[in-house]
């Protein structure tokens, strides 16, 4: 407090201000270091360092991400030990085996077929997940790279631009819908459906986030460089995307498992014996009154699927984004 | 100094530059003539709006021309030309930019945005030789080597600029297009900067096109200044003979609105408001005219006669 | 409660700002007095806290920075402990209102630029719509807008960068404020419609008499309008004094730099004269004098203590330890020795 | 800015007619067309008798546009008119063979035999290009006075005038024409009726069998009601007749009795049903359920962009996350559940039928409610984009209070690119009508599409495909009109070189 006082005091010009440790000596010019004045004092920055640090400094997304994680061990190896077939009506007479609830031995119980629930969910969530993950990944690659070339030549962009009004304009629902019907049911046909056209929603994205980007100084600055268009989009252009694709990407994932289960539920898209989520919530919603845990139990496991890939990729997001690093 | 014994590194005739076409139609420069020689830094001064940044481009070939021809080093370099040629004129005309922030690659390293156009032309046999290169370019703007490392935006405003001149002037260019390098830049920065750019063009004898709307920086720095208004070049002389007898009424309202470090003179100054409704140029047409030796000005013939009179010397 | 003569008075002012959990200093003891009706210009670089010391004065502070010590008194009223921002509508615009640098952002850009005039009478003066914008009118007129009453009805798009400044001016005109606060309202300009709208200002202090805080980076524009000038560094103000003090006998190593690097005053085949280095950073914590790193003229004493304000004489007070009585006599850089002198030919070779 | 907007129709209806022609093709030339059979049980009772199977089959086909088919009978009444031989017959011999065969290869057909009676029959495949020629050649009626050809009845009168009908009060009244009223007027909506222009989107199969697609889509459901019929004089008619789609019936058809009461030849008419049409009910809960997302959106996002960082806006993120994150069947299904068990509505439509107003409730809040997430997000940040903006700063240093602020300047602005995203609102909703529509079993074209396909009604399914793109496309177009209308920055003219 002394000290505070002390330099809002106003002294007369050519007096001696008292102040502690300093001698007569400290009144002389000293030299500079001119090199010394360009020193950086903040710590060094790294950009994937600060992303990693940024994304798990949240208590929330490091729960997410080990949910998820639970689930996606549990969807891809437990179906190898279940053996669970979706069209087995082996204990149908068996009314012991039919309709328990929930217990030590049928953890989610059983159904009419007397087919575990828990063999069941696991054998779909892979599925479900599999369409989800593959699909956004096609989606997201052809998207990517069609939109830095649409966003970067001018020549392409009008007739991207056309085809693009085109599919636009139509509902996507629609459009997987009458694709998986005309390429008919099965795995990779609905991949098909649901990627045929989804990519140019992605690609007028990016095209977009490019054509902002492409006139940017630095971008220019390149050019002057002599700096070839392939070499842009990939060291000047994508790396100020990396937030928006994974924001993009964290939409589409869950957007993609909805598809899925809404279109088994029609019954339209996955082949007959390929047990999905949505064939699953289908399947059981006629017992959502008087078995609940046969309808919910699905609707859950889907829902906790969908909710921690989406915030882990919502988190991933904000936390490529620089901006957030300061 | 006798122009006509000096090397032309660039020339410029009869540039047009439009933007757009049909009804949106913008011409931006029009009837635009100089040369810039060997080693001057020559200033292309005008308001926003005015054409220059445009001209500056058209000859990094950034921005289409659409009359008119550059030629550089004896040879056209706007209009069509081989890829292959463009690339190489590429490397011999580098540019500084107005907004260091804008302008560097925030995702890359200081070593990377240096030596961008060090890959892009293979400059370089080693990685050693490369990062010598771009170690001594570091010193010679001022920075330190420990950063080279870093992200731009890792550093203030004048160290980026200067992190700009690196990259460009690690080219070896022969020619640099300066967009108003130092407008962006906070006052006490400035200076830094323009000594950087002088202190190029007397070391290694770089030619500048420096671009800028504000005249008296312009003073300390160009050989020779060329005052630009809407598209078209009003008046070009050597920067002293400029500051001594403006003749063009739009120079010296330019001149005139210099703010003026001293309270005293700047009360009492008045500021001179050009009005380009001034000139009768309906009968008359206005021409690029040498009024006296090596200095030009855009006007008609009576005008011509009515500025020689008032020449003093 | 103000002295007389005084319209705001600032105390002992911190400003804090919390950034990543860590608290930074902005500003860092600063007090400051404003006299009627006078012209007070800031100048500094970025960073230096000069627009955040007035954001004080019309609460318009960032959400995580705040007044950590320190009193800002206007007329009657303390601002430092104004806390909602519905306290704060009764100073803003009518009291002191503020004009910013980007007048290509400052309107509304979907609303006409008549609207946007008159909304602001509406509002502080009360008067209906019709009244309203028969003094809009009237206001565009006087800022120097041609044609106004054709323009009432056009869109901010529709203008220039040099037109808009004018109506940013009429809509804080508008407000009949007492103090108008201008942060850097020229530095995205031309030079010569800076130096209009320089005139504009000067012109219209003269008929409303209000008074003005010009913020500025750039010494050499306030020369002409600023009755007197605060330097500022780092967060502190380093010097203060009337205009003709500033520009003719400045006493602070920071100033003397401000003025030899300005354009205006370099000469021929030499280099301009320049600040080395880059101005501190605010994360890290300041020891001594600021300015010391970059101080060609540094002492020891300078990395070891904050200078005190030395009184030069009654308006003119420097922060510098090179004016206690322990420090050497240094002369400032010849290039400002003699300033007028300079200036004085230099103006009659130019013509 | 007119031959701007002259050329965005035009691209808007060339989006339209690819987008149909793209998936006629796809849907023509991938699925296998014995496929619309696979639900259909008289296939089934038909086994017994394979010349009656093979002739439904081929019928079918015919009307859907796979082929041309001429049943034994046809085929000889064709043969005899165009050869003048009445010698031919449809017996399996070689003369008549080769007297049919010799037509046949004139005119691109092929003879076939049945399998049991060997009777000959013709048929010719239609080439892609040919189906979609007369799909697009039939998809445009025009009714005028010359429309009815009728030789029975030479003395038809033929005009168009303004009167005072007693059926159907003010009207343009057609004579000749297919349809008696051309312009009408009544109490639904949009009150102005037309039925100059016609569109014609081919017959459905094997679902609604032999009913025009528009028909089915666009007609009436349900049970049929009565309508008193007031003709003056005490003249009081009860009848369930839908007297505003009258329609030219031939006299050989004609019925006596409707004949009677109307006075002329314009008798074949539709019943009046109690229930919306599927395009009816889908609107209907669509145009509902945009108010119910907007209402619930536009204030909610407000306030989160207004208090940003505080307890609501938390609040808020947290719910709009879920909305996100959890597939919309299971969302469905909670708030059904919830809806159901706490305020006993039904949880499907036809518990109580379409002319209760409780069947309505549930599924358009919920279709309203799948849109809010994407609404709250968007607005809120535009809101707080337009937070940062300098003239905000301005308006605040100039002495608005945050009220004023937030009301008159940032919500304004914020506000333009949510007008630019009603078209993908209206997009979204005709997606989400589809999952609800399903789940309530609600009888609208979003049930439909589904039915369609799983019952192989590929003249259903393009119809529809048709529609939904219609509204896509038109709701794109008013987007862009709407944002010339609110941002006085954009001009029509500039924005489509740009």
């Amino acid at each position: 407090m002394q000290e505070k006082t002390n330099q809002s005091k106003i002294y007369e010009i050519d007096t001696i201000v008292p102040i502690a440790n300093v001698s007569e000596d400290d009144f002389a010019v000293v030299s500079l270091n001119s090199k010394e004045n360009e020193k950086i004092d903040t710590p060094k920055y790294s950009y994937w360092g600060s992303v990693a640090k940024k994304f798990f400094f949240s208590k929330i997304t490091i729960f997410m991400l080990l949910l998820m994680l639970v689930i996606f061990l549990m969807a891809f190896i437990q179906p190898l030990f279940s053996g669970y077939n979706l069209e087995s009506v082996g204990n149908i007479n068996d009314f012991k085996a039919r309709y328990n609830w929930p217990s030590a031995k049928y953890w989610f119980g059983t159904d009419a077929n007397g087919n575990s629930l828990f063999d069941a969910i696991w054998a779909g969530a892979r599925t479900s997940i599999s369409i989800g993950v593959i699909a956004s990944l096609i989606t997201e690659i052809i998207g990517v790279i069609v939109g830095a070339v649409w966003g970067i030549s001018k020549k392409i962009d009008r007739l991207m631009l056309e085809i693009y009004n085109v599919i636009a304009n139509v509902p996507s629902l629609l459009i997987i819908i009458v694709l998986s019907y005309s390429f008919g049911n099965g795995f990779w046909n609905l991949i098909f459906a649901m990627t045929c056209t989804s990519w140019i929603g992605t690609a007028y994205f990016m095209r977009v986030q490019v054509m902002i980007m492409r006139e940017r100084e630095y971008n220019v600055a390149s050019r002057t460089l002599g700096t070839p268009t392939k070499r842009i989009i990939f060291r000047n252009i994508l790396p100020y995307l990396t937030s928006v694709i994974v924001t993009d990407v964290s939409m589409s994932l869950p957007s993609f498992i909805s598809y899925e289960v809404f279109l088994s539920f029609l019954g339209v898209g996955l082949s007959q014996n390929v047990p999905s989520l949505g064939r699953l919530i289908s399947q059981y919603s006629p017992y959502m009154t008087s078995y609940p845990y046969l309808f919910w139990l699905p609707v859950l496991v889907l829902a906790l699927i969908t909710i921690s890939l989406y915030i882990i990729g919502q988190r991933l997001a904000d936390a490529s984004d620089p901006r957030t690093h300061l | 100094m006798n122009n006509a014994n000096r090397e032309t590194l660039l020339s410029i005739k009869d540039l047009e530059i439009t933007f757009g076409s049909g009804k949106s139609k913008f011409v931006a420069v029009q009837d635009v003539n100089f040369d810039i020689f060997k080693g001057e830094i020559f200033s292309l001064v005008g308001e926003s709006g005015s054409g220059k940044t445009t001209i500056g481009r058209a000859v990094l070939g950034i921005n289409p021309t659409s009359k008119g021809e550059i030629i550089f080093e004896g040879k056209q370099i706007n209009g069509k030309i081989s890829s292959k040629e463009k690339f190489q004129i590429e490397r011999k005309i580098q540019m500084i930019f107005q907004d260091p922030s804008a302008s560097l690659n925030e995702r890359a390293t200081v070593d990377y945005i240096i030596s961008e156009g060090l890959y892009n032309y293979k400059l370089f046999k080693t990685e050693d030789e490369r990062l010598n290169k771009v170690r001594e370019m570091l010193e010679a703007v001022g920075l330190l080597p420990e950063q080279l490392y870093r992200y731009p935006h890792e550093f203030s405003g004048g160290q980026r600029q200067r992190i700009g001149i690196a990259r460009a002037l690690i080219m070896n260019p022969d020619l640099v297009v300066a967009d108003e390098p130092i407008s962006a830049l906070d006052m006490s920065i400035r200076a830094q900067v323009l000594n950087l750019l002088k202190k190029f063009q007397r070391e290694q004898g770089v030619t500048f096109l420096f671009v800028a709307h504000d005249l008296s920086v312009v003073r300390y720095i160009s050989d020779r200044i060329a005052v630009i208004r809407a598209g078209k070049i009003l008046e070009l002389a050597e920067t002293e003979e400029l500051f001594k007898n403006p003749i063009h009424p739009y120079t010296k309202s330019l001149l005139s609105a210099i703010p003026i470090p001293d309270p005293q003179i700047a009360r009492s100054r008045k500021n001179i408001i050009y009005n380009p409704n001034m000139h009768d140029y309906s009968i008359e047409k206005p021409e690029f005219r040498e009024i006296r030796t090596g200095h030009f000005v855009y006007c008609s013939d009576s005008e011509a006669i009515e500025y020689k009179k008032n020449i003093k010397d | 409660m103000v002295s007389e003569g005084n319209i705001l008075e600032v105390k002992n002012l911190n400003v804090s700002f919390r950034v990543r959990g860590s608290e930074i200093e902005a500003i860092h003891d600063i007090s400051l007095d404003l006299r009627e009706h006078e012209t007070l210009a800031i100048v500094g670089e970025s960073g230096s806290g000069k627009s955040v010391l007035t954001k004080t004065f019309t609460g318009m502070l960032e959400t995580n920075g705040r007044i950590s010590q320190g009193t800002v008194d206007y007329k009657n009223s303390r601002l430092s402990d104004l806390k909602l921002n519905k306290q704060w509508t009764k100073i803003r615009g009518k009291e002191i209102a503020t004009i910013f640098q980007d007048p290509m952002t400052s309107l509304d850009p979907i609303h006409t630029i008549g609207s946007q005039i008159s909304e602001v009478v509406v509002k502080h003066q009360g008067k209906t719509k019709k009244e309203a914008k028969k003094i809009a009118i009237d206001l565009m007129k006087k800022t120097g807008i041609p044609n106004a009453e054709k323009r009432y009805n056009e869109y901010p798009f529709e203008y220039s960068g040099g037109m808009r400044q004018r109506i940013v001016i009429a809509i804080a005109l508008a407000c009949r404020p007492e103090v108008l606060i201008c942060d850097e309202p020229t530095t995205a300009l031309d030079v010569t419609i800076q130096a209009q709208i320089l005139d504009l200002i000067k012109d219209l202090q003269q008929e409303y008499q209000f008074t003005i805080i010009f913020i500025t980076h750039d010494l050499g524009v306030v020369a002409s309008i600023a009755d007197r000038i605060a330097v500022m560094y780092s967060g502190r103000i380093v010097e203060i004094g009337t205009c003709e003090e500033i520009f003719y006998d400045s006493r602070h190593p920071y100033t003397w730099s401000l003025l030899s690097s300005l354009p205006q005053l370099a000469r021929k085949g030499e280099d301009l004269k320049s600040i080395p280095g880059t101005p501190p950073s605010l994360y890290k914590k300041i020891e001594g004098d600021a300015f010391a790193p970059r101080n060609q003229y540094a002492m020891g004493v300078d990395f070891k203590a904050e200078p005190p304000m030395f009184k030069v004489t009654d308006t003119h007070y420097a922060k510098t330890w090179l004016l206690d009585k322990r420090a050497p006599k240094v002369e400032k850089p010849e290039l400002i020795q003699n300033l007028h002198q300079h200036m004085i030919e230099m103006t009659k070779e130019d013509n | 800015m007119k031959k701007y907007l002259f050329f965005r129709v035009l691209r808007s209806l060339l989006s339209i007619f690819l987008v149909t022609t793209i998936t006629y093709i796809i849907i023509y030339s991938l699925i296998p067309k014995r496929d619309v059979f696979s639900q259909d049980p008289l296939i089934q009772k038909l086994a017994s008798s394979p010349d009656k199977l093979l002739d439904y089959k081929e019928n079918a086909y015919h009307k859907m546009n796979y082929l041309d088919y001429y049943d034994t009978k046809t085929l000889l009444s064709k043969v005899q008119k165009e050869t003048h031989n009445s010698n031919v017959t449809g017996n399996h011999s070689k003369k008549n063979f080769d007297i049919l065969n010799k037509w046949a290869k004139k005119h691109g057909f092929k003879i076939k035999s049945y399998p049991s009676s060997k009777r000959y029959y013709a048929i010719r495949d239609l080439p892609l290009w040919e189906r979609l020629g007369r799909f697009y050649g039939n998809l445009i009626k025009v009714d005028t006075p010359w429309s009815v050809k009728d030789k029975s009845n030479p003395h038809l009168k033929r005009y168009l005038k303004i009167e005072n009908d007693k059926w159907v009060g003010w009207a343009l009244v057609g004579s000749g024409t297919k349809y008696r009223y051309q312009i009408y007027f009544n109490s639904l909506f949009p009150f102005i009726h037309q039925n100059i222009i016609h569109f014609d989107l081919g017959t459905s199969y094997p679902t609604f069998s032999g009913t025009s697609v528009l028909d089915v889509i666009s007609g009436r459901q349900g049970a049929t009601v009565s309508k008193k019929y007031d003709l003056g004089h005490g003249d009081i008619i009860n009848s369930a007749d839908n007297v505003y789609t009258r329609q030219y019936q031939s006299k050989e058809h004609r019925n006596a009795f409707d004949y009677d009461r109307y006075k002329d030849s314009y008798t074949n008419l539709d019943q009046n049903y109690q229930d919306p049409s599927m395009i009816g009910t889908s609107f209907r809960a669509g145009f509902f359920a945009l108010i119910i997302s907007y209402a619930i959106s536009i204030p909610m996002a407000f306030f989160m962009a207004r208090f940003k960082g505080k307890l609501f806006d938390k609040i808020g993120t947290g719910i709009v996350t879920l909305l996100i994150a959890i597939p919309s069947l299971a969302f469905i299904y909670a708030f059904r559940y919830i809806g159901a068990q706490l305020f006993g509505l039904p949880d499907s439509f036809p518990t109580l039928g379409a002319s209760n107003f409780n069947s309505w409730v549930m599924p358009t809040v919920i279709l309203g409610l799948l849109s809010v997430s994407g609404l709250v997000i968007w607005f809120r940040r535009y809101m707080i984009d337009q937070q940062q903006s300098d003239y905000v700063k301005f308006a605040r240093s100039k002495g608005l209070t945050d009220n004023e602020i937030y009301r008159k300047h940032i919500f304004k602005n914020a506000s333009i690119p949510i007008v630019q995203n009603i078209p993908g609102m209206i997009i979204g909703l005709i997606e989400g009508a589809t999952i609800t529509e399903n789940i309530f079993a609600m009888p609208g074209m979003g049930k439909m599409l589904p039915d369609a396909i799983l019952s192989h009604n590929n003249s259903i399914v393009i119809g529809l495909v048709f529609i939904f793109t219609t509204i896509g496309v038109l709701s794109v177009l008013l987007g862009d009109i709407l944002m010339v209308i609110v941002d006085p920055r954009i001009k029509l003219s500039t924005k489509g070189d740009e």
